[in-house]
């Protein structure tokens, strides 16, 4: 059942440029169209998959996603029988750029990938992937608290670790108490 | 004694309120005594010798705590419900003989009266679940109902079983009759039932669980329930509820001994008197702190099923067996 | 139909975890687990410190397997900087790595005992439980928050007495397991109070990231010391418990058989432990991350725990993602519990082996 | 020679009957809901009970037969209870209600 | 009826079994230290709080005041100042205060220090009604165990 | 002595002194010290601990956990609050019924320990910011024998005098 | 009960407190508003009547009425309270003209009630009080099976059927959710 690595890889990199639609046609998602806007949006949509020596990065993909590829690369991780790892982000004040990283794990095969999409740091705006794991849920709204990252579609976006009334978003890097 | 009867009945009524009261305080020391050894620890060392100052300590601490009564129960529910709960024990200990004369009210219905006592304990402890207007505490009390109603009833037929052998429903009478060798006592009757020992574990089990006793302690679930019904009860209002706790183990172990194993009856057949009595009955009451300390807590379901499914069958089948039995021999 | 509140302080949510459970009477409708009450800005305070003071942080995040998460974090860091530890600390590291799964497990035992209402496995477990400390505390100066990895190595070494004293203590906890096995797991009551409740699919764990005993229990043989294999593990002989059913009882079965295993990785590496240094002799003094990121997963007690470091190239992390178990086993919970009985549901919960700092972080 | 004390003349026990009936009648008339009818009932029940036993005390021959009449009322009345409990569960489950008042439609 | 049967016999017997485990308990002996009239002696690398450590020779604390505990608290609970006296070639050290409370006893402090002049105390029962008695000043407790 | 404690039932003391009857209640108060199971974070792994056979605080009758605060004397608030968590913990508080002590076990109760740093969000720097606290144990964790001193620390506390010996670890 | 050794007046003060008791407890059941009270007060009043039956020289009655009343038919009353009923009715405005109707109604019955009563206790009293039973269970026993023993099978029919039917109307709304 398992696949090699580098099938996977192909296979991965197939399906996202079929799914991402090209970078002249107007997005699917409305919420995403004025996150577009600002940063150049034919960069974001390209996928790119690398593989990466385990033993020095600790996963063996690394695929990044365009801004609409997220909920197609995790149906594909879904299909292949991936599991979620972890949603993260990690701001990158000094692009003005939002990154949110998937961490993918697979329970039988010894396959590790991290997907990851870069989003405008004023509108921070990413389609949930939550219908696709529901474990996604939690993280998406953990991001949401850190980062103030917006998953669009999520079915209930309320802080999860901050009080119920937080407003804050402390992981961002112009955070003042 | 040539009292009249009724100072007679007072002073027996004293006699048994204290007997009660040294009983509720001295059996939590054991308990937590026997927990300590169960568990490998000494339990309760620093308050006195041995920790015997324990139970005297907590109740001058339950004593002088703040009473209150939260704002959102039925207040006079609520300050009844103590009062309720010790009562039943008291009134069936009246009537359990510790020995051949050491009673402190002789009635013909003993057994009769230790079971109607008995269930107005259930309303007691499910008023104070009901009165706190506490969501656990409400939870706890339906369960009460449940379970107490479901181990009365094979309870209430092993006690028929017992009363088709002994016919007499007078305790002391019951006692008498089985005099001599412990083969004499109920738990040895094989020839009325062969399945007497089966017949005792279900009263055992029924008694435990009639006590809100581990694993049955449904009511107090710390888990599940935080406190249970107690959940709001503070003080020495908490404090009675951990006393009728006691008590009521108190009065099962005392039935469990009369019915089953001979009363104040020597097993050796001569010196017969009270201290046979409660050394069965500390027995008795070891074996509950024992399975106290051993089992975890049954889910309620689990409980229900014990009983309708298998206890309340098994006792009908000793019922009838012993009915045939007794018939043909 | 109503609501009720179970916690923030509930005897049966080990910690302040807040479950919002809608009942009808005591069937659950929907319970919903609130956590965050006790979240400690772990990830925040890692662009705060330098790589090296961050260290004590990882024993605090699941102070029960403190072990696993420092070796994460030291991992990722040898992982980025190309450090190799030398043999001997891997050894030690295993070592302890696996005491410490069995004194966490230990306190699971107890901890879930209580929760169904047993209260004296609870002793025998933090009796058997303190021998371990003892072993450790004899090396690392600690009972429960160690921080005794280093980058490159260990902060100190072992002496004989504690190879003596882990030897004694594998001698002696095997018949305690065996005790156990009389005491708890025959139990009728618990069989009854576990076997198929709580029903956990493979595929439940799949789609929320579930893994350790949870994952095992539900029939996965997924194991991060198999699946990524790190420090000297592919050179020992372990099996990974295994069991189908997804129950509670499964998952229970999965821990108590994962201390035997742990004995047996103990046994063999005590055996094994080779002589020499126990800190590499390159590690710089002050460090300096090569900029990228980088992940290192260890599997901890409660299961698969990640760290994801971002470097910037300063002696201060970019930004520092611990991936706990803890978070993902229990983000099932409220899919789990729909429809349970609410001691099912406690029952549920104790099994999940949560550690709530470890949710909250 | 002396009268006999209170609790030896059947008419303190009469009385108190008599009153049993008089609340009961009233709370089965006042009680808006199906349950506090039920319990006004009891009392109804309970009534009679004790007058059967007065009777049987102080006029009846046979001994036994009043005490077993009550017993016999007991029986009926946990039967009572137990089937009109069901009902009115039955009931509260169709019309999340147990008032009176609110249970027109039966009526017709 | 045949397999329900065996079943009760096993639960009964799962019952009796699991009885007579604590009842084996039950007599051996207690495993519990009386602290307060017995104490457990502590391993040689417990970590209590830090402690400064006296000079043989000389009596006094070897501390310098040289900073790199204080540099490598995660904590921020360390405070050293210092004063170059005549004559001295290092500094010496004149106030050494240590937050406790917030400390996490990592032991960063003892591996920075170069010149092992700060060590782990074996305090480990420490219990006070206030909490700033546990803010000390650990060159006045070193002064004052000398005296 | 009697005017030091703060928390004897006030309304009756302050028109009466029963000297002998206060110092009894103390003692009283003092062997029978009910906690309420409250545990936080790692220190609360440490109470369980000295709730074990080991330590075993039932030998100063402490061992009564009470999960409803109602029936506990003693909150020993083992491990970080933070600010979601404070007002439980105030209410907590204030659901204990009179008399009642709180114990700051570990150094994140004392003053928010390791969690503090400039810029944090989260966390209470000491419960005592929160409600007055009667011990204080310092450790992180503290073990367990620091956990029973504080017991008796609050024993003597009420007491007035020290019962058992002191300690001097070596 | 051997009135002669007793003294008469101390179980004349029993005596009232029984009467006393069954009075306040029937008040209590009809007059109170939350409906747990008014089976507290049933309890109560049966309370009372166990105690009346006593002095009726029927202490197995009394037992009885206790088992019965108090330990099964009130356990069970507020039981199905629990389930039927979560929230207290709310205490609302007295209707007058139910009043003055209920209270018409039951003084009537009282008045017809007990002028039968008195017609009949105008009778001499038959039985000397000291003849009378000491309640003796093999009495009732004896009488139960031999000439009320029709009636006893018909009363165990009826709490059969009573079983069965609230076993059968109860049953149908049993799910789990």
């Amino acid at each position: 059942m398992t696949l090699p690595l580098p099938d996977l890889a192909a296979e991965f990199a197939a399906c996202l440029h079929t799914a991402v639609p090209p970078a002249a046609s107007p997005p699917e998602n409305p919420s995403a169209n004025g996150a577009r806007t600002g940063a150049g949006a034919a960069p974001a949509n390209s996928g790119a998959i690398r593989e990466v020596e385990f033993s020095a990065k600790g996963f063996h993909l690394d695929v990044t996603v365009g801004i609409d590829g997220v909920v197609s690369a995790a149906e594909f991780l879904d299909r292949k029988g991936f599991a979620l790892d972890a949603i993260t982000g990690v701001d990158w004040i000094g692009e003005q750029e939002m990154e949110v990283v998937y961490d993918f794990f697979h329970p039988a095969a010894p396959w590790r990938v991290v997907a990851r999409t870069r989003i405008p740091r004023a509108t921070p705006v990413v389609s949930s992937i939550a219908k696709v794991f529901p474990g996604a849920n939690w993280h998406e709204r953990e991001a949401h608290d850190f980062f103030g990252i917006v998953f669009s579609g999520h079915p209930q976006l309320e802080p999860l670790l901050l009080p119920e009334d937080a407003t804050y978003h402390p992981l961002k890097k112009d955070f003042q108490p | 004694m040539n009292l009249p009867e009724p100072y007679r009945l007072l002073i027996f009524l004293a006699g048994t309120l204290a007997f009660v009261g040294f009983h509720a305080a001295y059996l939590v020391w054991v308990e937590r005594k026997g927990a300590g050894r169960f568990q490998r620890r000494p339990g309760p060392t620093e308050a006195g010798y041995a920790g015997l100052l324990q139970p005297i300590a907590d109740a001058l601490k339950l004593l002088s705590k703040q009473v209150i009564v939260p704002p959102t129960s039925d207040a006079v529910l609520f300050r009844a419900a103590p009062m309720m709960v010790m009562a039943p024990a008291l009134m069936c200990l009246a009537v359990i003989p510790f020995g051949e004369t050491l009673v402190a009210r002789k009635v013909n219905f003993g057994l009769v009266m230790v079971f109607a006592f008995g269930s107005i304990n259930v309303m007691a402890i499910m008023l104070s679940g009901w009165a706190s207007r506490n969501k656990y505490a409400i939870i706890s009390a339906a369960r009460i109902v449940s379970q107490n109603v479901a181990y009365e009833i094979p309870m209430l037929l092993v006690a028929i079983t017992l009363l088709m052998m002994m016919g007499t429903m007078d305790l002391q009478e019951i006692v008498r009759k089985q005099a001599g060798w412990f083969w004499n006592w109920n738990l040895f009757q094989l020839a009325a039932n062969p399945l007497m020992p089966v017949t005792f574990l279900i009263f055992y089990i029924c008694m435990l669980a009639e006590t809100n006793r581990a694993p049955f302690d449904m009511a107090e679930a710390e888990s599940e329930l935080v406190a249970g019904a107690f959940t709001e009860y503070a003080g020495m209002g908490f404090g009675v509820f951990f006393m009728a706790e006691y008590a009521n183990v108190v009065v099962g172990c005392s039935l469990a001994t009369i019915l089953f194993l001979g009363g104040w009856q020597s097993p050796i057949g001569w010196l017969p008197g009270p201290w046979w009595f409660l050394a069965k009955m500390y027995f008795l009451i070891f074996c509950v702190v024992w399975v106290r300390w051993t089992f975890p807590r049954t889910q309620f379901y689990g409980l229900l099923n014990l009983s309708w499914k298998i206890l309340i069958p098994v006792s009908l089948f000793t019922l009838v067996l012993t009915s045939v039995m007794l018939k043909l021999f | 139909m109503f609501t009720l509140n179970l916690g923030p302080q509930h005897p049966a949510t080990h910690g302040v975890l807040r479950v919002k459970m809608t009942m009808d009477g005591e069937y659950i409708r929907r319970a919903e687990p609130v956590p965050g009450y006790i979240h400690r800005m772990h990830e925040k305070m890692g662009e705060n410190r330098t790589w090296a003071q961050y260290l004590p942080n990882t024993s605090r995040v699941d102070y029960l397997s403190a072990m696993h998460y420092t070796h994460a974090y030291v991992g990722v860091v040898e992982r980025a900087l190309g450090l190799k530890p030398p043999p001997r600390a891997e050894y030690i590291r295993v070592i302890t790595s696996e005491l410490n799964r069995i004194s966490s497990h230990l306190v699971w035992l107890g901890a879930f005992l209580l929760d169904l209402g047993g209260f004296t496995p609870l002793l025998y477990a933090f009796d058997d439980r303190e021998k371990i400390l003892d072993l450790l505390e004899g090396i690392t100066g600690a009972r429960l928050t160690y921080c005794y990895y280093r980058f490159g190595g260990l902060c100190n070494d072992v002496d004989d007495t504690f190879v003596r004293g882990a030897q004694e203590f594998v001698a002696y906890m095997r018949p305690r397991l065996s005790m156990y096995q009389t005491l708890v797991t025959d139990n009728i009551i618990l069989q009854k109070r576990l076997v198929g409740i709580g029903l956990i699919t493979s595929e439940q764990c799949r789609k929320y990231g579930a893994t350790g005993p949870v994952i095992r229990g539900s029939g996965v043989a997924y194991d991060v010391r198999r699946v990524e294999p790190y420090s000297v593990y592919p050179e020992l002989d372990f099996d990974i418990p295994v069991f189908p059913e997804g129950d509670s009882m499964a998952r229970y079965r999965v821990r108590m058989e994962e201390m035997a295993q742990s004995l047996r990785i103990i046994e063999q590496a005590l055996a094994r432990l080779p002589d020499g240094p126990v800190m590499a002799a390159n590690v710089p003094r002050v460090l300096k991350l090569p900029a990228g990121d980088y992940c290192y997963a260890v599997e901890a007690a409660r299961g698969r725990f990640m760290v994801r470091i971002v470097s910037d190239g300063g002696e201060v992390p970019y930004r520092v993602k611990l991936r706990t178990p803890s978070f993902s086993n229990l983000s099932l919970f409220e899919e789990t519990s729909r429809g349970l009985l609410l001691p099912d549901a406690i029952a549920l919960l104790g099994s999940l082996d949560l550690v709530i700092p470890d949710v909250d972080r | 020679m002396n009268p006999p004390p209170l609790f030896d003349q059947p008419t303190p026990y009469l009385t108190i009957s008599a009153f049993l009936l008089a609340t009961g009648v009233f709370g089965l008339l006042r009680r808006p809901t199906l349950i506090g009818m039920l319990i006004a009932g009891e009392l109804i029940f309970s009534a009679a009970s004790l007058n059967l036993m007065t009777f049987n005390r102080f006029f009846a021959p046979d001994p036994a037969v009043g005490q077993v009449f009550v017993l016999f009322i007991m029986g009926l009345a946990a039967a009572e209870v137990a089937i009109a409990l069901s009902i009115i569960i039955a009931v509260y489950r169709n019309y999340r209600s147990i008032k009176t008042t609110d249970l027109a439609d039966l009526n017709g | 009826m045949k397999v329900p049967l065996r079943d009760l016999g096993r639960g009964l017997w799962s019952l009796l079994s699991g009885m007579r485990v604590t009842l084996g308990q039950f007599f051996k002996p207690t495993v519990t230290v009386h602290y307060p009239h017995q104490a457990l002696k502590m391993p040689p690398r417990f970590r209590g709080h830090i402690e400064l450590v006296r000079d043989p020779e000389t009596g006094k604390a070897i501390c310098y005041a040289c900073k790199l505990c204080e540099r490598a608290c995660p904590s921020d609970c360390i405070t050293v100042e210092g004063v170059k006296l005549e004559g001295d070639k290092k500094k010496s050290v004149t106030e050494y205060r240590l937050d406790f409370t917030k400390c996490s006893l990592c032991g960063a402090c003892v591996e920075a220090c170069k010149s092992n002049a700060i060590r782990f105390s074996h305090e480990y029962n420490l219990a006070g009604r206030s909490k700033e008695q546990f803010i000390m000043d650990l060159f006045k407790r070193l002064e004052a165990e000398g005296k | 002595m009697v005017s030091q404690e703060p928390t004897c039932s006030s309304d009756l003391s302050q028109v009466v002194r029963f000297a002998k009857l206060d110092e009894l209640l103390a003692l009283g108060r003092a062997n029978s010290l009910w906690p309420l199971t409250f545990g936080l974070a790692c220190c609360a792994i440490e109470m369980m601990a000295a709730g074990a056979s080991r330590f075993d605080i039932s030998r100063f009758g402490a061992e009564v956990f009470r999960p409803s605060p109602r029936q506990a004397d003693v909150m020993i608030v083992a491990g970080t609050i933070n600010k979601k968590m404070a007002p439980a913990v105030k209410t907590l508080y204030d659901q204990m019924l009179e008399p009642k002590w709180v114990i700051a076990m570990g150094n994140c109760a004392i003053s928010g320990g390791p969690f503090v740093f400039p810029g944090q969000y989260a966390v209470i720097e000491g419960v005592d910011k929160l409600f007055p606290v009667d011990v204080f144990i310092p450790g992180c964790p503290p073990r367990p024998e620091a956990l029973i001193e504080g017991i008796l620390e609050l024993e003597e506390k009420l007491t007035g005098k020290r019962r058992w010996p002191r300690v001097k670890p070596e | 009960m051997n009135s002669s050794s007793a003294a008469p007046f101390l179980l004349t003060l029993v005596f009232s407190v029984a009467v006393l008791t069954a009075m306040g407890g029937a008040l209590i059941a009809v007059l109170s508003h939350r409906i747990i009270r008014s089976v507290c007060g049933l309890a109560l009043c049966c309370l009372g009547l166990a105690g009346l039956y006593y002095f009726l020289r029927s202490p197995f009655l009394a037992l009885m009425e206790i088992l019965i009343y108090i330990g099964a038919v009130c356990v069970t009353i507020v039981f199905a309270v629990m389930l039927a009923e979560p929230d207290e009715p709310v205490p609302r405005a007295h209707r007058v003209g139910s009043l003055v109707w209920a209270s018409v109604l039951a003084v009537a019955g009282v008045l017809l009630f007990w002028g039968l009563t008195r017609l009949t206790a105008q009778a001499p009293v038959t039985v000397p009080a000291s003849r009378a039973s000491d309640g003796s269970v093999a009495a009732i026993g004896l009488a139960l099976l031999t000439t009320y023993g029709m009636a006893f099978e018909m009363i165990s029919l009826v709490l059969l059927v009573a079983i069965l039917g609230a076993l059968a109307v109860a049953r149908p709304g049993r799910h789990k959710p």
